[in-house]
């Protein structure tokens, strides 16, 4: 196609504009991406201190909020309304802006071509389009803080009728409302327009010798991900588009009959609540795994580096990292148990559920059996892996629980599920995103990252993370209903104190990442320089300079003779043997 | 509700001396000014106004723990005098005397979860305030005719929570309001343009500062009745128009 | 650096079992028939889980402390059996475990939505509006009247939307602001919304339903103990969310028979 | 696309090419002085695996517009049914045309592209057929509207119309697309720069979309 074509025709652009803002180089376009995901994240993590400072110490007065919001938060003290706007924005930025972004559009951006010995996606105008009109869709995100009475309270889940009626509902169902959806609608192109490169990019731009078994297990994970968010997005924007229309063309795709919203009888007639939860799950479960899979790559890809050996098996992740991608669409319902559906199809849903905890068992299973006997190295990248590790066991035995729709009965909307899916997909992502980081940093910018300062930000990130949301799993044993604004109801009081604790933590632990922040921004431009392999890895982003040049591999296209992880193999010349070493032997652990 | 009465007629007084001071002060003809006063009654029996189970909220219950809360669609006091009536000047005015409406701040007040007064008169000149008295959060909705352009709002007021200045921009008679968090808390606005009054616990008004002049009268009774009378104003004098309402369509 | 890392592991593992075990903040006791089946499901998974989560992060913990100082010239061994042991194991001890769990839990779930109520089961309907529940008995004569949408007004307290005038079956209802049941006696409850998505929780009573806007469900459940429970609402409805409650009071059946008679005056 | 599932070719140690990939092989088709007949097709493969994942995704979105039709349909029954504007059916005759005449330019151009035809023949006449017929199905289906308009039956008059709407609206948006796609081959042939990828990349596009078309009007058909 024409963009393929120019962009081989053309060499590395000179001017500014097109160098690093309308960038046709995935290496920019993922540094695109990780800019907007670290701009988000920060908006976010700025969001959830307010809410916890509220919930902590309920009334309290925030300096300056009401230059945020006049009426959401007159004489600082934030309204039950502003509280929601907060909680929706918090939710809606963390998982599409910064759990979708960061590990899988701006990691994959950058290393997916590489990994495979591409020269580029083979679509740069897309992939350009992709950020940009991501770039947008957060704009137009944001921009809902600033208009009418602010951005919409409805939940990152948009349940309908809520959702749907317009601003007789609430505070931000108006005006507010229609934004979030549009720039939903608006993402979901972004992520197709994605999506499309990542798959392309890896069946047909894969280097000679670069077998499909043969690539890293990043770019499997990404590659599994990308096919997962074409479908789930794909159904997505439609959803956005029809509340779209019941909110601005008076439709009833969502809105039932005879609703009478403080005291105003709606002229809507048998719409379906559950049609958008349908809807909305069917892409929110899989979202779920868009976000954490291409974490379980990175992590494989760090800790194989770090200890100095393959993973027990390389085929086993990749089957494993399919079918949770395949099960992720016959498990959406579990989100539905008490929704009104078919109490028939509670159990029905539940019990893919309970069958997908088996691959992600075996999954950390092989991460902790290759473990033994191994040579591991300990630097942030490594611990942050690690850390992933723990963090996803602890996230993951918590889904016995919300698998089971009895147990559900208890514990559905409450603190157990946020805690749960902060541990198992929010905190593990992230520490997935700083094991990259810390790991593939030097490749990107050329520069070393501070290592001690890593370290000190990962013990202060491991043990925050824990003192945050263990104590949510408490909360939500003892009834503490989630998206409660405060707890004036009798039973919820003795529970204050957890959430004065939570509250600290949840500072203490925001305050830490500014150790990254810092480490980040200095090693950027101070950092000690990069040689071309630090971490003796042996993938493609490691047989290039550093960091790469405009067609990532000079004047020579990379030729694959192995496996992509082969660490300390009897016969091999070397500790560690590259991806395009030519050397020859037999490797007595590949998998026939 | 006697302290709701009490707040009521302080509330009128207040007024009644703003206008007074506003009169002496500016207007040189103060003399010519002339009032228009009455009583509003209801014929026949008072209907029975329900009582309110705010079991919802604890709070509201420890404040009406002995003074049982009562729905206030008709306020009735001795021999059929009829409260929250609102008396306004539907026909007869021109621009200036526009200017001789008080521009004091009627207060609407949120006290033991009930509104105070149930029905707030104003002027589309005139400021309006929402105070909040009570220990449990409240969320004030009124919900105005998108036809007239007046902008419907929803804002929650916490306890100790700063008071809520606004104001509508069109004439409605009248904007329901609501508390969603408190669904018995039901109130009105009375938006009209020229000199208003609402009738206190004995069913008598006073429309102040008239100019001389013959006018039509309306007396407006939630939820939309209304009564027209014409009165001759002469200068400095006092006319009576009075009203009486049946309860029932 | 290693070594300290694998003991905050294990002592996280350990730290955050004990509140659990110790009960600190416990579930809140049970006041149904059929409670304590979602309670026995609880303390199982518990179990299991419980199990599973300590003893990978104490054996992950232990690899780290064991290999991650390894002498230069040290040879790379590989887990006894390699993958297949660990797929196999993946397989076993989760597969059996969680297929036990999802097939002995049906029984509690079905408990709850699989088996109609009893006959005599005493019917109220609940409604949930912004941000309130209110309910409805039907009166002597046993039948709701219908509602219209149209001349609901909370200013009249007319929250359902009732004509006592011309509706026969209407004239004898009681709304209530909030709902005492006798105790041990089944209540066939009919769920209406009104307006959005609302959710009817009583943690103590084990259930929790949704109102569907549209589609009205029934749940039954029978209270086992007197006393005076919270009914929350657990799905998003706006800014009174949280202020969204009402109160369930199991009474005897004397005491049930005369609030009745004293709401009924009300009306 | 199926030759990247297997396992790469035996490497000859001797020989590498100093540039080009394995299988995508784009890299080589720069066309030469802008002769068509002196470039060596290999049908690169990104546009042609690039075009059906976006149709897989386009097929996703119309599922799901298709399951939120038949749940919100059984949700309750306010369903009203209606006859569709007969110049739908026109308008599927339109379309299949454009597609048969697109078909002719792809193997014009295709024998042209081989040598074994002369310029004369003029493939691009066929295209601007094709572009015409595409715009006129569009038309046409504005005019469907039209006559529902005629009919009363507005986006949100009923369930039924809104999918209408909503349905039809979608796929025109997408057949833009499509015209989008061969204005752009004919300016490429112009410009003697196409490649055949694209315009089997195109081709497929237009295909889909009468497909498609056929889906949503038996859905129709059988909903409404």
């Amino acid at each position: 196609m024409h963009e393929v074509s120019a962009h081989a025709a053309h060499g590395a652009p000179t001017s500014f504009i097109r160098k690093y803002i309308f960038s046709l180089d995935h290496k920019v376009i993922g540094k695109q991406y990780y800019a907007l995901a670290l701009v988000a994240v920060f908006v976010g993590m700025f969001l959830s201190w307010l809410m916890r400072l509220h919930l902590g110490f309920a009334n309290y007065a925030i300096p300056g909020l009401h230059l945020l919001s006049k009426t959401g938060a007159p004489g600082n003290v934030m309204t039950p309304e502003y509280y929601l706007q907060l909680m929706t924005m918090h939710g809606t930025i963390m998982v599409f802006f910064v759990l979708t972004t960061a590990p899988f559009a701006a990691f994959g951006n950058f290393f997916l071509p590489i990994q495979v010995g591409a020269e580029d996606m083979p679509f740069p105008h897309f992939n350009m389009m992709s950020f940009w009109v991501t770039f947008v869709a957060f704009l137009v995100l944001i921009s809902s803080f600033f208009v009418g009475d602010g951005p919409t309270l409805a939940g990152w889940t948009q349940y309908a009728p809520l959702s749907a009626v317009g601003s007789v509902a609430g505070p931000g169902q108006g005006l507010g409302e229609i934004l979030w959806a549009s720039s939903i609608a608006i993402f979901c192109v972004g992520q197709l327009l994605g999506s499309l490169n990542f798959i392309t990019t890896t069946l047909d731009m894969r280097t000679k010798g670069m077998s499909l078994m043969r690539m890293p297990l990043t770019s499997w994970a990404w590659f599994i991900t990308s096919l997962m968010g074409l479908t789930a997005f794909a159904v997505l924007m439609p959803a956005c588009i029809l509340l779209i229309l019941d909110h601005v063309a008076g439709t009833s795709f969502f809105i039932a009959s005879n609703l009478v919203i403080s005291g105003q009888l709606l002229h809507h007639s048998g719409g379906s609540t559950l049609l958008w939860q349908h809807l909305f799950w069917f892409f929110g479960h899989p979202e779920v795994y868009i976000a954490i899979v291409p974490g379980m790559g990175i992590v494989s890809h760090v800790l194989i580096t770090n200890m100095r050996r393959p993973l027990l098996s390389h085929r086993v992740i990749i089957a494993c990292m399919t079918s949770i991608g395949v099960l992720s669409y016959m498990v959406y319902g579990h989100h539905m148990f008490v929704s009104g559906m078919n109490p028939a199809s509670s159990l029905a849903f539940s019990f893919p559920t309970l069958i997908i905890t088996i691959p992600a068992t075996i999954i950390v299973l092989i991460w902790i059996g290759s473990l033994y006997g191994s040579k591991l190295r300990i630097n942030a990248a490594s611990l942050f892996a690690l850390g992933f590790i723990s963090m996803f066991i602890s996230g993951g035995v918590s889904g016995f629980f919300l698998a089971q729709p009895s147990i559900d009965i208890m514990l559905h909307a409450t603190y157990f599920v946020v805690g749960h899916f902060h541990l198992v997909m929010a905190v593990a992502a992230i520490f997935g995103i700083f094991a990259g980081t810390y790991f593939w940093f030097p490749k990107m910018t050329g520069h070393m990252m501070n290592e001690t300062l890593g370290k000190l930000h990962f013990w202060l990130t491991f043990v925050g993370a824990y003192c945050i949301f263990m104590p949510f799993h408490y909360l939500g044993i003892a009834a503490n209903v989630r998206r409660y604004q405060a707890f004036t109801d009798p039973y919820l009081i003795p529970l204050i104190p957890v959430h004065k604790f939570i509250t600290v933590a949840a500072l203490a632990t925001g305050a830490a990442q500014f150790i990254f922040l810092y480490n980040l921004v200095h090693s950027r431009f101070w950092g000690a320089a990069a040689p071309d392999n630090p971490w003796e890895g042996t993938s493609l982003e490691w047989s290039t300079a550093t960091p790469p040049p405009h067609n990532n591999f000079g004047d020579k296209m990379p030729v694959v003779y192995h496996d992509p992880y082969e660490y300390n193999i009897e016969g091999a010349s070397s500790e560690y043997v590259m991806q395009t070493s030519p050397e020859q032997y037999t490797n007595p652990h590949e998998e026939k | 509700m006697r302290n709701g009465r009490n707040f009521t007629v302080v509330l009128s007084t207040v007024v009644l001396i703003s206008c007074g001071a506003l009169i002496l002060g500016q207007k040189v003809n103060a003399a010519g000014e002339g009032k228009i006063t009455g009583t509003v009654k209801l014929e026949g029996p008072a209907p029975h106004m329900r009582g309110i189970d705010m079991s919802k909220d604890p709070w509201c219950v420890k404040q009406h723990a002995n003074s049982p809360a009562h729905i206030e669609t008709w306020v009735v006091g001795s021999d059929g005098a009829l409260e929250n009536v609102v008396l306004y000047i539907s026909q007869g005015l021109n621009g200036t005397e526009m200017a001789a409406v008080p521009k004091s701040v009627p207060v609407f007040d949120q006290k033991n979860c009930m509104y105070v007064p149930h029905v707030l008169a104003m002027d589309t000149s005139q400021d309006y305030k929402v105070i909040t008295s009570d220990q449990t959060t409240h969320n004030i909705h009124p919900l105005p005719n998108p036809m007239t352009g007046n902008i419907p709002w929803n804002e929650s007021q916490p306890p100790g929570a700063a008071p809520i200045v606004k104001n509508w921009k069109h004439e409605e008679v009248a904007i329901p309001v609501q508390c969603n968090i408190h669904p018995w808390m039901h109130g009105w606005f009375v938006v009209v343009k020229g000199p208003y009054a609402t009738t206190d616990d004995k069913g008598e008004y006073t429309i102040n500062n008239v100019p001389p002049g013959s006018y039509t009268v309306t007396a407006w009774h939630e939820p939309d009745m209304t009564q027209t009378a014409k009165v001759t104003v002469a200068s400095g004098q006092a006319a009576t128009a009075n009203f009486s309402f049946k309860a029932g369509r | 650096m290693a070594k300290l890392f694998a003991v905050t592991i294990i002592l996280i593992a350990i730290g955050s079992a004990i509140p659990i075990v110790m009960h600190m903040w416990p579930m809140p006791a049970d006041i149904s028939l059929n409670g304590h089946l979602i309670d026995e499901q609880y303390a199982d998974t518990m179990m299991e889980a419980g199990l599973a989560f300590l003893s990978s992060q104490i054996l992950l913990a232990i690899f780290i402390w064991k290999f991650s100082h390894p002498k230069p010239d040290a040879k790379v061994k590989y887990f006894p059996g390699g993958a297949r042991v660990l797929v196999i194991a993946g397989f076993l001890l989760v597969g059996t475990e969680v297929v036990a769990l999802g097939v002995f839990g049906a029984k509690a779930w079905g408990m709850a939505y699989f088996t109609p109520p009893a006959a005599d089961a005493i019917p109220i309907q609940v409604q949930a509006q912004q941000f309130a529940f209110y309910f409805r008995y039907p009166g002597p004569d046993g039948k709701f009247g219908p509602i219209h949408p149209n001349l609901i007004d909370d200013a009249e307290g007319n929250y359902f939307g009732l004509d006592t005038t011309n509706d026969q079956d209407s004239k004898d209802d009681i709304v209530t602001a909030e709902i005492a049941v006798p105790v041990n006696r089944e209540v066939h409850l009919f769920m209406h919304s009104r307006d959005l998505g609302h959710s009817f929780y009583v943690p103590e009573l084990r259930v929790h339903q949704d109102f569907v806007p549209g589609l009205d469900l029934t749940i039954h459940f029978t209270a086992t103990k007197i006393g005076r429970y919270e009914i929350v609402c657990t799905q998003l409805c706006g800014l009174g969310h949280y202020a969204m409650t009402a109160y369930l009071d199991v009474k005897s059946q004397e005491d049930y028979e005369t609030w009745l008679k004293q709401q009924a005056a009300l009306q | 696309m199926a030759t990247t599932v297997h396992e790469p070719p035996k490497i000859d140690l001797e020989g590498l090419p100093s540039h080009g990939s394995g299988n995508g092989g784009w890299r080589n088709l720069v066309p030469a002085a802008g002769d068509l007949r002196r470039v060596k097709d290999h049908s690169p493969a990104p546009s042609s695996t690039g075009i059906w994942v976006a149709l897989a995704a386009i097929s996703m979105t119309f599922a799901a517009l298709t399951s939120a039709m038949i749940v919100r349909q059984g949700a309750s029954n306010d369903w009203r049914h209606f006859t569709l504007p007969s110049i739908l059916y026109l308008n599927t005759l339109i379309l299949f045309a454009s597609s048969f005449t697109l078909e002719i330019a792809r193997r014009r151009i295709a024998a042209f592209m081989g040598g074994t035809r002369d310029q004369s023949t003029r493939p691009a006449l066929w295209l601007y057929v094709t572009l015409l017929l595409g715009l006129l199905f569009v038309l046409g289906q504005y005019a469907a509207w039209l006559q529902l308009k005629s009919q009363g039956l507005y986006l949100a008059t009923n369930p039924s119309s809104s999918f209408f709407y909503v349905l039809t609206a979608a796929h025109a948006l997408h057949v833009f697309g499509g015209l989008g796609g061969l204005v752009r081959v004919i300016g490429k042939l112009n410009k003697r720069v196409l490649r055949r990828s694209t315009l089997v990349a195109t081709a497929r596009y237009w295909h889909f979309m009468d497909l498609l078309w056929l889906y949503l009007l038996l859905l129709l058909w059988m909903k409404l």
